[in-house]
């Protein structure tokens, strides 16, 4: 019961070209051509030409000669791959006055002359190619690229250094930005670090100026301690829910000074900024530097939240900031654009049980290093054993821990040989104690890095190339009595050894948020199997995503050091930039839509989009698709049970009909009607 | 269906469905190299293996093809998130219903391939080919086989 | 020799085809009867899941699909070794009464009655359902439309569709009943009981009181000793839907009772190469050809075949005219065919007493109206008495319930030998020295018809005009004259 | 003046098409009233002699339904065709060969050599319905079997298609209104082609059963559980093909409890009715790992039969040339 086969009367035009010998050294296209004209003419077509090189400005013009004076409806081109130069002769059927999408590329090149020796085989496979060609471009139908207008607005999810660049970037070039996150302060991981490498600048000195100046920007709205929740809309115009949690803080009256959370009874133990190493009150700011500068009462630990008592916060605050009662806030921003940097989390270094992180007391992470290290830290930036006093007199570093190692994670996490070099030196230079480190290979592929690697090395720290097996403090001999023993294989020198040290640090890798799958299908962008977030293209387009619209930078994309962080926040921020100065975007037209009238609302479709663009009517039973979220990828079309769903430039009719063009069937429809 | 006489051996033709980003791209890369595969697959573009009507498979064995090839990103790696998975559901009830049908399973064939993966985008064309030329040409007579094999044994005569 | 085709006449599956050859002297040497279609359900069944043999089976017969939902339903109960609830097994039997009264009261107006209403020899034109309106007057058309109509309602309230009902599975039905929906179907089946009876007048007033067409029916032409066989149940009445087989001989004696699944010790069919039909027999009895008397296996499945295998009807109206029907044809088992005209409206009746007796049962709205089953699939026999004869599904499945293979021994098919038989006596009673005419066409028309035929279980015509058409061929086969009836 | 003239006629067929016709009840006084009935086997006379003798084009109405199983089905067909103005594809069989298209899964060999030995046939010599058989009193002959069951449209052209196992009388009485009001100029007949009597989306649109998003975690038999009567029953795991088959019909199945078998064929513009259930149920099924894909899927006993239970005469597959052959 198929549908009487269309038999449109389009003039086609076919042009095949030589790529110089590239394809004419195989196939031999004189002959397609000349066939082409000779059998496809039923298929409308009306002129075949061969030239030496098609994209040449020449052949491009050869082109538009013919679709001006043959009236042509319809051209193919066979040449190199669509990838390659589709928008090249797109571009010239429009410079004649055709529809770019009446064009059609098909590929002898990459698929037939470069692959194939036969020449024979190859010149009736290119006959076969172009007969597909002609077959679909009849099919095809003048396409409009779709304009959705820009809201000049951002949204930047993550303040760390990546949000933050991005974030000033946009701002200063003018136009709003909605900075959200999660903690109470902005600053990310860099705000934690002691020292940075290579140039062991201090992390705080270089980093808190620019959180200020985030902190004052007119351009600006911060959205601290802040969850986005929904996102609606699509690329320019996005709707975005935003939970903002309750501070207890009346942040228009409070000043920042201090005294509520001096005065604050409740000591806790402050497992995220200061790994765990040091306290905070119930009451409190993250670090002194803190962004915005008014801290949030933490109503898990809170006295007052806890017994009913308390207050003492409220008694001694000077301006009555303090507010009990403050709830929850959801707000919603509009925005054109949106930017995740969400960051990493970091590699639990309990999950390597033989290197006793969590049970032998003196392994440290290498988070606790730097808050150890920090002269802003629980220990004043003194080096020294869990036991708060005792220096020790030797260290082990282990690099790798949790990756590059079946086991946890196969990537390597880009920052812990440079880290871990940065930690030796520290060491080295607070304590003089002897450094060794236990590496794979020591990787340091960027500007000053390897430099940097040969000064350590001259300072005496000592490499041992292997993987520890194991950290212990199982003495096999008084030598190693009270100390800890990295057993490992020196694969230098090829035999087992055992260290004794009395600190050992472990370069734990980066991992992506623990909540990075949800925060992906929030956004309707994918994250790979291990969980980082993926760019459009791993090469030419890494901060872009294949939801128009949605950026990424810093470690949400990958691991990577300071430096990569801040290019990826600017490079997002300067594509987004380009599109709002544009004031309306084009989608590519490849989309679906839903005849409504034969939807029935079976609701196949509704679960298959990952770009959540098929919604569901529950007053008329039908679904619908929108265009602006719909990434063309087609799956809906092909679910379908009723055929409702159609896909431009991929429909039914077009791969129908390339598929008897391919199989020649098409050189005699008499023939090929069943 | 191409009858092929006994004098020269019987050439498969078979259609080749990629999704744009990966499997069509590994072609690419099979090109650009110069790898060498064998010239009886031709190609056909979908934005994502999601995009694979049941349709156009059935359309090109009943167009005489004699088997059909299904590429697209690896699991895990869709362009799309995860429209490859939809792929993979189908082709194996497809595969199912085929095989009912009377066609062999080894003349279709699911292939995941990554943009760079041309080396064994090349390899596996030419491996199907020869997987197919040893099937044979498409054989409706033969193929007309039953669902469930009728057996009469004789004790059943008694009710 | 001299050959005449009668070609087509009506249609069953593709069309059946008579041919008569005569020999020197002109008289008949041999007819044959032949079926030209094979659809071949018993192959493609094999391979569906056996819930589906009610909805496929279905499609062997537009006119009786309920005859084949009923013994698909029963026989995959049987696979699955359930016992269904009594509100569905009443339910099924309940919609079978209504499809009964819709069909036999489609045969007796359509088909069979305008033989008798009109008389044989009334002008063909007027031999047709419009003929017997004419005669008997208007508002018995609106009442032969309202039955079917009522029939078709209770069909689809209960089987979902008015053709090819749906709702039987595996352990019961699909759904149940409303209180609303059981005031209505009692309310037409009351009309229906009404409606039998009035039927029952007419035969009488018409045919009965006329001494000429009592002479017709008890004549010899249409007279075969055969064996008969009926669906009993335990006090070895009449029964549609459930029950034992049972078989009498030509003088009348218990020859069988079987159970459904013994089917097969006790039916074979016989195989002629010039047909795709199949010819049933006895076969304890045995294979003969086609010839009657005690000695040859074959039987006959029809109404009348159903009395004479039984002692009885089993609601009151129904076995008062099931004594006068014997006692009018003098003697029990009857074996004039033409007598099946008046069995079937002695059947019409207790199909719309039961109907009633159905539709007021207490329990025919419970909701329990499936069980689950539980045990493993294997093999089942579902046996229901189709109006045109004894309708026997055999399903064989592996272990996931997916058919492995199939046996039909379906309604008109056991009739397949007697109608051929009944076609050759009345062509040779009535062509005698090469002498044909017209008359011997509505002769062997009526011999045909008064079986309901349904080939293949495909459809029979409506209203009235069997088309027939006979060629006779001189020694070289030379049309030499042809005869003819139509509608003019 | 005569009246335009009406044909109906059934090829390898069971007969329900016609009783949908006489079920319209009264409207079929209309079709008296407004036809001159010429050729209707069910209801009439039927020589072919006399259609042999019409006019081509004298037959102003034919609904012909029943697949083309044989060549005498084949040969009718092409017979009416000629005759006729307006061609209508009458019912599944002639639309798409329904029921017993199923016979196309295996060859005709096959289809009746199980026919002729199933176990209560007694055919000791193996004998095999001959189509020219020499009788002592001369040859007698029957039809030929086709190798493949086809659908009207693959013998001839046709110009509307009215599905439906059988068509629901109340379809038929819309289309007998319209052709009649077309003829009498009240009315516009569809362009050629059209699909006649049935709507233009899917049972779904019918259905009055609760729909939620489809997630199918497990494939179920209907006779195994006791089916929410309010849910839809895709979602309860039992294979309706209510989603991929035309409307029309007002769900009657699925209003009954009873899932949708696909009588009334595929949507407008749907090349292969099966695909798109293949498609459609792959795409919702719950599990991205192969193993457990297949695990699911072995719920679905009869994959085939299931998207292909009135369509496979008309499925790509089996309608190519190819199978034909076959």
């Amino acid at each position: 019961m198929s549908p009487a086969e269309k038999k449109p009367q389009e003039r086609v035009g076919v042009y095949v070209c030589h790529c110089g010998t590239n394809i004419a050294g195989v196939v031999n296209v004189a002959e397609v051509s000349k066939w082409a004209a000779d059998n496809l003419v039923h298929e409308g077509v009306i002129v075949a030409r061969d030239y030496k090189f098609m994209c040449s400005s020449l052949g491009q013009e050869l082109i538009q000669k013919d679709i001006k004076e043959l009236k042509l409806t319809r051209v193919v081109v066979a040449a190199c791959s669509p990838h390659l130069h589709e928008r090249t002769f797109r571009n010239a059927c429009k410079g004649a006055g055709l529809n770019p999408y009446l064009c059609e590329l098909v590929s002898i090149r990459e698929q037939d002359a470069w692959v194939h020796t036969d020449k024979i085989a190859a010149t009736e496979k290119a006959k076969a190619i172009i007969s597909g060609g002609v077959a679909r471009v009849i099919h095809h139908v003048p396409l409009e690229p779709l304009h959705v207008p820009i809201h000049p607005a951002t949204l930047i999810v993550g303040g760390g250094i990546a949000g933050i660049q991005a974030a000033l970037e946009i701002a200063d070039a003018g136009f709003p930005v909605y900075l959200v996150e999660r903690e109470p302060s902005i600053g990310g991981h860099m705000a934690q670090f002691d020292k940075t490498f290579p140039t062991l600048d201090c992390s705080a000195c270089i980093l808190t100026p620019k959180m200020v100046d985030v902190g004052n920007h007119p351009n600006i709205t911060m959205l601290t301690y802040s969850e986005v929740q929904k996102v609606d809309g699509y690329v320019g115009n996005f709707a975005v829910t935003i939970k903002k949690r309750a501070r207890y803080i009346k942040t228009e009256d409070c000043t920042g000074c201090g005294i509520c959370w001096e005065k604050c009874p409740k000591k806790v133990i402050d497992d995220k900024f200061e790994a765990g190493l040091g306290y905070r009150k119930a009451v409190y700011t993250p670090f002194p530097q803190a962004v915005p500068k008014y801290p949030v009462i933490d109503d898990i630990n809170c006295t007052y939240y806890i017994k009913g008592t308390c207050k003492a916060c409220e008694k001694f605050c000077p301006t009555n900031a303090i507010d009990f009662n403050q709830k929850d806030e959801i707000i919603t921003v509009e925005v054109g654009n949106i930017i995740l940097a969400t960051g990493w989390d970091l590699f639990d270094a309990r999950r390597v049980p033989n290197y006793g992180y969590g049970r032998l007391a003196n392994v440290f992470s290498n988070l606790e290093f730097e808050r150890l290290s920090n002269s802003a830290g629980p220990t004043g930036g003194n080096i020294v054993l869990r036991d708060g006093k005792t220096t020790p007199k030797s260290v082990g570093i282990i690099h790798c821990v949790g990756s590059r190692d079946k086991n946890y994670n196969n990537y390597c996490s880009a920052i812990c040989c440079m880290q871990s070099l940065k930690f030796a030196h520290l060491v080295h230079e607070k304590t003089g104690a002897t450094v060794y480190n236990f590496y794979i290979d020591i990787r340091t592929p960027a500007k000053a890095y390897d430099e940097f690697y040969q000064r350590i090395i001259e300072e005496g720290t000592l490499f041992v190339r292997g993987k520890v097996a194991e950290v212990t403090d199982a003495a096999r001999n008084p030598g190693e009595e009270g100390k800890l023993i990295v057993q490992v294989e020196d694969t230098l020198v090829g035999k087992q050894r055992r260290i004794p040290v009395d600190m050992v640090i472990l370069s734990a890798g980066l991992e992506p948020r623990f909540d990075s799958k949800a925060v992906a299908k929030t956004f309707g962008i994918s994250c790979s199997a291990d969980g980082w977030f993926i760019e459009r293209h791993p090469k030419l387009d890494p901060v872009a995503t294949m939801t128009e619209g949605v950026y990424i930078a810093g470690c949400v994309q990958g691991p990577k050091d300071i430096p990569a962080s801040v290019v990826q926040g600017a490079a997002a921020a300067a594509r987004i930039l380009g599109r709002i100065q544009q004031k309306e975007i084009a989608l590519e037209p490849v989309r679906a839509t839903i005849n409504e009238e034969q939807c029935s609302g079976c609701r196949i479709c509704n679960t298959l989009c990952p770009f959540n663009a098929i919604l569901f009517h529950e007053d008329k039973m039908v679904s619908e698709v929108n265009p602006a979220l719909c990434q063309g990828c087609g799956t809906c079309v092909a679910a379908c049970p009723a055929g409702a769903i159609s896909g431009t430039g991929f429909s039914n009719e077009q791969i129908l009909s390339q598929i008897d063009g391919l199989l020649l069937l098409n050189l005699d429809k008499k023939e090929a009607m069943a | 269906m191409t009858d092929t006489p006994e004098t020269k051996p019987f050439e498969p033709v078979i259609i080749g469905f990629t999704c744009n980003w990966c499997s069509y791209r590994a072609a690419d890369m099979a090109g650009i190299s110069r790898m060498k595969y064998a010239p009886n697959v031709r190609l056909i573009r979908l934005m994502c293996s999601g995009r694979l009507d049941p349709t156009f498979v059935f359309k090109a064995f009943a167009g005489g093809a004699d088997a059909v090839l299904v590429s697209g990103c690896h699991p895990g790696d869709c362009h799309y998130s995860t429209q490859n998975y939809k792929a993979m559901r189908r082709f194996h009830l497809m595969q199912r219903v085929l095989t009912q049908m009377g066609i062999e399973p080894g003349r279709t064939k699911l292939l995941w391939a990554s943009a760079a993966e041309g080396q064994i985008f090349a390899n596996e064309i030419t491996k199907f080919v020869e997987e197919v030329r040893l099937l044979g040409p498409l054989n409706w007579n033969k193929s007309a086989a039953p669902v469930v094999p009728v057996e009469v044994p004789a004790e059943e005569v008694q009710a | 020799m001299q050959r005449i085709t009668i070609d087509p006449i009506t249609r069953l599956e593709g069309h059946g085809k008579i041919e008569i050859f005569l020999n020197e002297e002109g008289d008949v040497a041999n007819t044959y009867f032949q079926i030209p279609e094979l659809r071949g359900f018993e192959r493609f069944c094999v391979g569906r899941p056996v819930e589906e043999m009610p909805l496929l089976t279905n499609r062997i017969c537009g006119v009786c699909p309920e005859a084949h939902h009923m013994a698909a339903a029963k026989a995959v109960d049987a696979v699955y070794h359930v016992d269904i609830p009594s509100t569905a097994k009443k339910l099924r039997e309940l919609l079978y009464m209504a499809f009964y009264c819709t069909d036999h009261t489609t045969h007796f107006y359509a088909l069979g009655g305008p033989d008798f209403i009109m008389g044989p020899d009334a002008p063909v034109a007027e031999r047709n359902i419009l003929g017997v309106i004419h005669k008997v007057g208007l508002e018995i058309g609106g009442k032969v439309i309202q039955m079917r109509k009522y029939g078709h309602t209770v069909v689809e309230i209960i089987g979902g569709r008015k053709v090819h009902p749906c709702t039987s599975i595996p352990g019961g039905l699909t759904k149940g009943i409303t209180e609303e929906q059981r005031v209505e179907i009692e309310k037409m089946g009351r009309w229906a009981v009404e409606f039998a009876q009035f039927s029952l007048k007419v035969f009488n007033d018409i045919v009965l009181a006329n001494p000429k067409y009592v002479d017709l029916i008890l004549g010899d032409i249409y007279t075969h000793q055969t064996y008969y066989m009926g669906l009993v149940d335990a006090n070895n009445k009449v029964n549609f839907y459930d029950g034992k087989v049972r078989v009498v001989s030509p003088d009348g004696k218990e020859y069988v009772k079987y159970e459904p699944k013994d089917y097969a010790a006790n039916i074979a069919e016989h195989v002629e190469p010039w047909t795709y039909l199949k010819f049933p027999y006895l076969k304890n009895v045995g294979w003969k050809g086609l010839v009657d008397g005690p000695d040859s296996g074959i039987y006959m499945a029809t109404p009348l075949s159903r009395l004479n295998a039984s002692d009885g009807m089993a609601t009151p109206l129904a076995q008062a005219e099931y004594e006068k029907f014997y006692a009018t044809l003098k003697g029990k088992p009857v074996h004039q065919r033409l007598a099946i005209h008046w069995a079937r409206l002695v059947e019409l009746l207790y199909a719309a007493e039961h109907w009633v007796e159905l539709a007021t049962d207490p329990e025919i709205t419970s909701p329990n109206f499936h069980t689950i089953p539980t045990e493993k699939p294997t093999e089942g026999v579902g046996i229901v008495e189709a109006p045109r004869g004894t309708l026997t599904h055999h399903y064989w499945t592996d272990e996931r319930g997916v058919v492995t293979k199939v046996n039909l021994i379906v309604g008109t098919t056991n009739n397949y030998a007697p109608i051929t038989m009944s076609i050759k006596k009345a062509a040779s009673s009535l062509i005698k020295k090469g002498n044909v005419n017209a008359g011997l066409l509505n002769m062997v028309e009526m011999a045909f018809r008064a079986y309901d035929p349904c080939f293949g279980c495909a459809t029979h015509s409506l209203p009235g005009q069997m088309p027939l058409e006979v060629t006779i061929h001189d020694a070289e086969g030379q049309p030499i004259k042809v005869l003819r009836q139509s509608m003019g | 003046m005569s009246k335009p003239k009406f044909a109906m006629y059934w090829a390898a067929s069971c007969g329900g098409c016609e009783i949908a016709v006489l079920n319209i009840h009264e409207k079929i006084l209309d079709v008296d009233a407004a036809f001159d009935v010429v050729f209707w086997p069910v209801a009439m006379d039927a020589k072919y002699a006399d259609v042999e003798k019409m006019e081509d084009g004298e037959i102003t109405l034919c609904l012909f339904n029943g697949g083309m199983r044989n060549d005498e089905n084949e040969h009718i067909a092409r017979l009416l065709r000629k005759k006729s103005k307006i061609m209508v594809s009458f019912g599944s069989c002639a639309c798409e060969g329904c029921i017993p298209g199923l016979a196309n899964f295996s060859s005709i060999r096959d289809v009746v050599d199980t026919a002729f030995s199933t176990i209560t046939t007694d055919n000791p010599d193996n004998i095999r319905p001959q189509t020219s058989y020499t009788m002592p009193e001369g040859i007698i002959t029957i039809p030929t079997l086709n190798p493949v069951l086809k659908t009207l449209d693959q013998v001839v052209d046709v110009d509307y298609y009215m599905p439906g196992c059988p068509p629901e009388s109340h379809q038929i009485a819309a289309v007998v209104d319209l052709v009649i009001a077309a003829l009498n100029g009240k009315a516009e007949l569809p362009p050629k082609g059209a699909t006649i009597g049935a709507g233009n989306s899917t049972v779904c649109d019918e259905c009055p059963r609760t729909r939620n998003v489809k997630v199918i975690k497990e494939f179920g038999r209907i006779q195994l559980m006791h089916a929410d009567p309010t849910l839809c029953l895709l979602e309860q795991g039992i294979p309706c093909n209510g989603p991929a088959t035309r409307s029309g019909c007002n769900a009657r199945c699925p209003s009954a409890g009873a899932q949708c078998i696909g009588c009334y064929g595929p949507a407008e513009g749907v090349v292969d009715y099966g695909a798109r259930l293949i498609s459609a149920f792959a795409s919702v099924i719950d599990s991205d790992k192969p193993e457990e894909i297949d695990r699911i899927l072995d719920g679905l006993v009869d994959p085939a039969g299931q998207f292909y239970r009135f369509n496979l005469a008309g499925s790509l597959l089996r309608a190519s040339k190819a199978a034909q052959k076959g």
